[in-house]
């Protein structure tokens, strides 16, 4: 099986629903993963937010662009999450659909640099850094094996993989971190020993778009 | 898990029917998610709006009402609402002299509160944020998220809407909620984690013979696990640390609050608040006010927090002021 | 069993000195276990004395003050308190116009309530005992103990309250009681048992799916064991047993109380309030004024009871009488 | 060892003073079985009493009636009890000697009278009758039982002997018995099955009668 050479809207749909079926599937570990270092609530509130996202994209019917898609699903989130990741998800694929501008079909040089500015909105309302024991764990080696892979002459469903493989390497390495944002960094030391609960749902997120694309 | 709902789904929605049934003096959309005061804002009034997770009631909602909030906005279980509540909530109560957002500092609140504040001043609506951060069980620092708004956010709340009522500026009705804050410390212990409906089991396990110290109201573990103490020496611990952070000298003057997490009987807060005030005689600390009872709660969780505020003449002016609300009222 | 308390033996005296700090308005006796309202009672004013075993805070203690009781008597947790504490609060608080007795019909509290109307009587103080006994779980009988009293409690000392504030007479007064609870009826269940200080563990074990339907306020088990049901339907059940014993007309007004057992949050109330008003609103049954939260508590336990009265004009003047007390206030 | 042929001031506070020792060793059992059909406080409430009436025995000093003893004993248990069975057994008491009037040292016929006066006491204060499943259903026969044994030419000693164990009879019947007075009536048939409390205490207080003057 070859994968899609280009980002279009119908693939960035398909990144959504699988984004919401991965969520879905995994919302109690989600939700555990959450309980240990914080509210228990990430779970419900991924799903939650993309149930929604799933709705918002049936209701606003034909969209041609990949942006638009993204876009539409970035405001939902912000409209229906809340909490830490409502925002920081909600602002980051807005901030990815931003960039992928009136593509009607984004090519893997354009996806990284969207995917980039994903991250960049990320840091720039949370405040984080890498290290600091979240999500960003996950987004920024996500990020940089996409546009290393792409850098490299890879197709977009291999960057895409690559993505996935580095996000998930990310996210584990946040189990020896003490967080330092969030409502992790609250228990100070005794955050050390768990996996971050927004650094392994973007393993999902980076995961259904390998797959939305391959 | 047992509860007294519908659905774990539907927890919110059937709370907010409940509340809309019961206060006739609140105006309740169940859709937008937001919660007034029936009466219109007066023209010239600074409008406070605050909100959060719910499972801390009566936090915020109880506090809609005259000489406290204007709005509140209550989000998921442990989850800070959305944007669009604060924003649709500010637009239903700005009084054309601006909002106060009270928000307490939890990344997901700021960050939401934050939105919303962009979202309104863009319709012209001026905002300022008054961010809560009592709790010194949470280790300050640049480089974290900071420490958490607790018991204090009740005080922010009494006190700024108070000025607000009195008629200060949106500048003056911020810089008490301000003042209000950087005069309050908190600290909590918890006997028994607490289940929220989605999860439906606790959110940490403790033996029967142990307490999590320093914790927050949102069920997540505190900052050390300890051996359960009499409550003179659990109390005696709680304060040293408040006092440790913002030490007080003979003849000084403290609000006192003494809050139940939600599943302490007030029998036991009651035994918590004679060692508070034994601490404090002991200090030559006057309590000029006290509040004793569940108002900053974590859903079922047993255990207390115990917030002190520095008081002067003008903040035990502003707290007892006249308030009219579900669980704050005296001097109506 | 993990509490905030020093000892279990300790545990009124405990809190009886931190009532006394927490309320000036108050005037608490530690020794003889009375507390009284800190202001003398006016010449002429029929004095309302209640009491009964602790663990139902705020009941009564949170009661004392203008509009509702001239005294409480705690006993030791669920242990009704004894008649020498009840006679040094009819001494206390006797205007000269008598005493009336709030009893909660439970064989101890009437057996000791009644001693200490017998004392008082010698000592030359007129005394009226009121009996509480509106729980439609327990099936009334000549050859039983009958009901006994629960939630309605709190709405015969409010209203008996407000009538001697109004200035009745020691039988006007008394009459009012009477009719309160005349007209009221309750109904609860536990799902979750609790814990006495003294014991130190639940008096009933409650597995992890099952409810305690007609509990009453002392942790004894209730009528039946049933499985865990939504909201909805257990509020169904608890409000057919109540209607059934007093059915209500349309058009009818009543004044509701959803009251937690102590261990349940605000958030479910609001939950369970809100299909309370569902019921009622099916039938006609106008909600004219309510109340949501703990008020008659039953320590630990986590649960709901449900009191209606059926109210007509005066009886909602009185309830909307001015009241102030810790636990109770408005219109002042 | 032959017993005591007259209950005198001394033997009266024995009688107490064991009474005391019973219920502090069955505190816990008292209080089980108040769990299982009331509120869980009997024994508690039962320990403060005793141990108030030891307190007040010991600052009284001198008394030389038993009749005075057992007055005293009984003002002090309402005074310190509450709870159903603070008036109840401190009116039997108060009953019992009030009987005993001014006899420095009662005889079996004096004593089973006063018994009956205290079991009198119960019933008119409590509104109980035998089968209902209180304190009286230990009374009844224990009182019967003395009167018996003293009408038969018994001992003051072997006369308490027989009303412990009629005591101990009455008391095992109430365990299938429903409840018709005190709390546990409200357990309507789940009060089957289970020892009553009150009748459970009241085995200890005939149980130190016979040991005090046995
Ligand atoms: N300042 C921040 N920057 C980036 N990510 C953050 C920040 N704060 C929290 N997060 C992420 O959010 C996740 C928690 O999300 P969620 O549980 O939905 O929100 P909340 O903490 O409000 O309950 C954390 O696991 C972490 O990955
Ligand atoms: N009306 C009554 N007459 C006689 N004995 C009674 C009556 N009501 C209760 N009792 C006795 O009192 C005992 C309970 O005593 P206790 O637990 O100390 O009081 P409470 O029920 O007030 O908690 C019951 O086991 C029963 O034997
Ligand atoms: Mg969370
Ligand atoms: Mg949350
Ligand atoms: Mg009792
Ligand atoms: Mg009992």
């Amino acid at each position: 099986m070859v994968g899609l050479e280009l980002l279009d809207a119908d693939a960035a749909r398909d990144w959504m629903a699988r984004t919401a079926a991965a969520v879905l599937d995994e919302r109690d570990r989600l939700t555990e993963l959450d309980a240990a270092i914080g509210d228990g609530d990430h779970g419900v509130s991924m799903v939650r937010g993309f149930t929604a996202v799933s709705a918002a994209l049936a209701a606003a019917g034909e969209l041609s662009l990949p942006g638009a898609v993204l876009l539409l699903a970035g405001r939902t989130l912000v409209s229906s999450v809340g909490g830490a990741s409502g925002p920081l998800y909600g602002s980051a694929l807005r901030a990815v659909g931003k960039a992928l501008g009136d593509a009607g079909g984004a090519d893997g040089k354009q996806v990284g640099a969207a995917l980039g500015a994903g991250r960049d909105a990320i840091a720039a309302l949370g405040g984080a850094r890498g290290g600091d024991k979240t999500m960003l764990d996950a987004w920024i080696p996500a990020v940089a094996g996409f546009e290393f892979a792409v850098a490299g002459g890879g197709s977009l469903d291999a960057a895409a993989q690559f993505a996935a493989g580095a996000a998930e390497g990310g996210a584990e390495e946040t189990v020896p971190m003490e967080a330092r944002k969030g409502r992790a960094s609250y228990l100070g030391p005794r955050s050390v020993g768990h996996l971050d609960p927004g650094a392994a749902s973007t393993v999902l997120l980076f995961r259904a778009l390998a797959d939305a694309v391959g | 898990m047992k509860k007294l709902i519908n659905s774990p789904d539907e927890v919110v929605t059937d709370a907010l029917a409940g509340i809309a049934a019961a206060h006739p003096g609140l105006s309740v959309d169940t859709k937008a998610r937001v919660i007034t005061r029936a009466a219109q804002t007066r023209i010239g009034k600074v409008a406070l709006v605050s909100g959060g997770g719910s499972g801390h009631e009566p936090l915020h909602g109880g506090f809609v009402g005259t000489g406290m909030l204007d709005a509140a906005c209550p989000g998921e279980v442990f989850t800070s609402p959305v944007p669009d509540q604060m924003l649709a909530a500010a637009k239903a109560v700005d009084g054309g002299a601006g909002v106060v957002f009270v928000v307490k500092n939890y990344t997901g609140d700021v960050l939401n509160f934050r939105m919303a504040a962009e979202f309104a001043e863009e319709e012209g609506i001026s905002v300022q944020t008054v961010l809560v951060d009592d709790d010194v069980a949470v280790q300050d620092s640049t480089w974290t998220a900071g420490r958490r708004g607790t018991g204090a956010t009740l005080l922010v709340e009494k006190m700024a809407g108070a000025a607000a009522e009195f008629g200060g500026s949106l500048a003056e009705v911020a810089a008490t909620g301000r003042r209000v804050n950087a005069a309050s410390r908190s600290f909590a212990v918890a006997l028994t984690s607490c289940t929220t409906p989605a999860a439906g089991r606790p959110g940490f396990d403790l033996p029967e013979d142990e307490i999590e110290v320093g914790v927050g109201i949102h069920g997540e573990p505190g900052r050390s696990r300890e051996k359960i103490r009499p409550a003179r020496q659990i109390v005696a611990d709680a304060m040293a640390a408040i006092l440790d952070d913002q030490p007080l000298d003979p003849g000084e003057e403290v609000i006192a609050l003494v809050n139940g997490l939600g599943g302490t009987p007030l029998l036991e807060l009651y035994i918590v608040f004679g060692e508070v005030a034994s601490v404090l005689a002991a200090r030559g600390v006057r309590i000029a006010r006290s509040l004793v009872g569940n108002y900053v709660t974590s859903l079922d969780m047993a255990g207390v927090s115990i917030t002190l505020c520095r008081a002067d003449e003008e903040l035990l002016t502003l707290w007892d002021a006249p308030v009219n609300t579900p669980a704050l009222r005296w001097g109506v």
